[in-house]
């Protein structure tokens, strides 16, 4: 028994975590070698056993801190990206991005700040039809992907917001929409039904609507 | 909201000039939501107190204007527009009790909602897109590590790919006027492939319709292409050098034989 | 001419070289966002006037001694590169990615749409045989498994999709795949006839789009 013990002492020794300052390093050569976001799950899988990295990552935002590069958090990822004031001097690596329709910026800000919504949905609130494109060119931006299926008639699909819309703009979640409170507080992100026959109307989808946007 | 309050809201000079730009505008408008919070910034108040009736008049002012200049008005403009006509007489009469749905107050609100989150929704997205974006204001890793050699080969596909994989699956047969019949159609290829294993025991010159596969000397239209691309093949075997082709006369039998090894 | 004098002098204040921790940040952000060393010189002209990179540099390069990450001299340029210790953490990275060919997707796609589905039952639908490979490599993939076998004669197998699939077609599950008539509506169907009026503005479509709404 005692023998046993001791073994597995030993084997626990083997596998000891590296110190918190090693696993910070590490933690800083992954996220530096990737230009994607990358997940906590990620940087455990690859870590040595035992470690941290979430623990890690705290103390490497803090000495990124004012920095000209800053680990930033996108949804349940991490990144390093250069600092936005120091946008202008980058101007040579700055691809040019599409040029985006209104109706494009939108349907994406309506999709950010309703999700999950239906096509319908987005139809309603900006009053005309949405055109075939502009689903697509988002969904090919990465910025949109389709979510669950609404348990209304029809069952119809739902989109929601993606990592990539997170990194692109900058945010931390879905929950740091710029105004998002107040949109809330002013009840315009409620789905309200138009006021008809009261027989047809189907309030059951609010809340949906609201408590998944924050359970991501 | 009272009526005089809109005549003169109407009747002001600025206004009518504000409305004829608007007409000539008319385009620029994505629909009759677009137009009505357009028509309600000119109330110049806060959109929560927008005098919903005064604003179904300047709506059906301006598909009235409209339809004066001639201007043709997309249907969703006169639906919008018959839907307001019946709006202003809800909010003019005094509610009937016996009458079914909603109030004229209640349908009014609900405009008035939408057109509340259509211009938050406007007002979010300028910010959104203000923000610093990813590749215009901050940036990514220029370099990612390239890393040593232990491969692992990992296959991709978008959601794009999958979906437009079925999509090309289950519409082929919508668009068959498109494509080409295959059922009746033998390609120079098919020919071809089946002419070089026959060749070999070719020695004599032999008809060349006697190469015609089964199945193929029936149906007209099979017969012409097969027959079509038996002769192109044959030319291109004779160019080779794998055969000999020779024609007696005009439109007499085309014969062919595998040319002499010699 | 003193006047002149003048100008110039406020001028040259006007276009001060920022301090030397500021300088450094920009080395840092530039050297990090771009995809090749970068010359002393390449730097001079990117920073503000006055602003001296060779002495920030070295500033720089102290910074990041005994990090994750390391400032490196490349011939005369300059790069950030992992700190070579820790190389064996970027292993993972190695990985090539190849794109799946038409025949896999077709398959994969049938699956997800109809599972679960023979093996028949998917040649009926792509209307050409399945190869081994093709069921193969999905599998290996992880995106696809046996499901239960179909109480017809012969008893085939079927094919479901699997959580993996779920996880990397970003769906919540696979009763979230549009269906055709939302293909559609978001343009996905490549094999369409182009539209009449190629326009810039999405909203010429609004008509077309708005019977397709109605059908929903």
């Amino acid at each position: 028994m005692t023998d046993e013990t001791e073994t597995e002492d030993e084997a626990q020794s083997l596998f000891e975590a590296p110190p918190m300052g090693e696993q910070e390093r590490m933690v800083e050569a992954v996220l530096f070698a990737s230009a994607e976001p990358v997940t906590v799950a990620e940087l455990t899988a690859r870590m040595p056993h035992g470690s941290e990295p979430a623990e890690a990552l705290v103390h490497l935002r803090k000495r990124y801190e004012g920095r000209g590069v800053t680990l930033v958090r996108v949804g349940d990822a991490w990144a390093f990206r250069t600092a936005p004031d120091l946008g202008y001097l980058m101007h040579k690596e700055s691809v040019e991005t599409r040029k985006l329709s209104r109706a494009a910026i939108e349907t994406l800000a309506i999709i950010a700040y309703h999700q999950p919504v239906t096509r319908a949905e987005i139809e309603e609130i900006r009053g005309v039809s949405v055109s075939r494109g502009t689903i697509d060119l988002l969904i090919e931006l990465e910025w949109i992907r389709f979510g669950r299926r609404r348990m209304s008639p029809g069952r119809p699909v739902t989109f929601v917001v993606t990592q990539g819309f997170l990194d692109h703009f900058g945010l931390e979640s879905a929950r740091d929409l710029p105004g998002l409170k107040e949109l809330r507080a002013a009840g315009l992100l409620e789905s309200r039904p138009p006021p008809v026959e009261p027989s047809e109307d189907d309030e059951d989808e609010d809340d949906e609507g609201q408590s998944e946007l924050f359970e991501e | 909201m009272s009526d005089d309050d809109f005549q003169a809201d109407v009747l002001s000079v600025s206004e009518r000039m504000a409305a004829e730009a608007l007409i000539v505008d008319v385009d620029g408008f994505e629909g009759p939501l677009d137009l009505l919070l357009t028509l309600s910034r000119t109330q110049k108040v806060d959109l929560r107190k927008i005098s919903v009736l005064a604003l179904a008049e300047q709506y059906l002012g301006f598909v009235e204007k409209a339809r004066h200049l001639r201007i043709e008005l997309a249907a969703d403009y006169l639906v919008m527009a018959a839907w307001l006509a019946f709006l202003k007489s809800r909010l003019l009469l005094p509610p009937d009790p016996s009458e079914e749905g909603p109030s004229g107050e209640e349908l009014a609100a609900h405009l008035a909602f939408q057109l509340e989150r259509l211009q938050a929704m406007r007002d979010v997205s300028a910010r959104l897109m203000g923000r610093d974006q990813l590749g215009r204001d901050f940036f990514a890793r220029g370099q990612v590590e390239v890393v040593e050699r232990r491969k692992r080969v990992s296959y991709t596909a978008t959601l794009l790919d999958l979906m437009q994989g079925y999509a090309r699956i289950r519409t082929r047969d919508e668009f068959r006027p498109f494509v080409m019949d295959r059922e009746s159609v033998m390609t120079l290829e098919e020919a071809l492939d089946r002419m070089r294993h026959l060749i070999g025991f070719a020695g004599e010159w032999t008809d060349i319709m006697s190469y015609l596969p089964e199945g193929w000397s029936g149906d007209p239209a099979r017969r012409r292409s097969a027959t079509a691309a038996n002769f192109a093949a044959s030319l291109e075997l004779a160019k080779t050098g794998a055969i000999e082709i020779r024609q007696g006369e005009t439109f007499s039998p085309i014969q062919i034989r595998r040319k002499p090894n010699d």
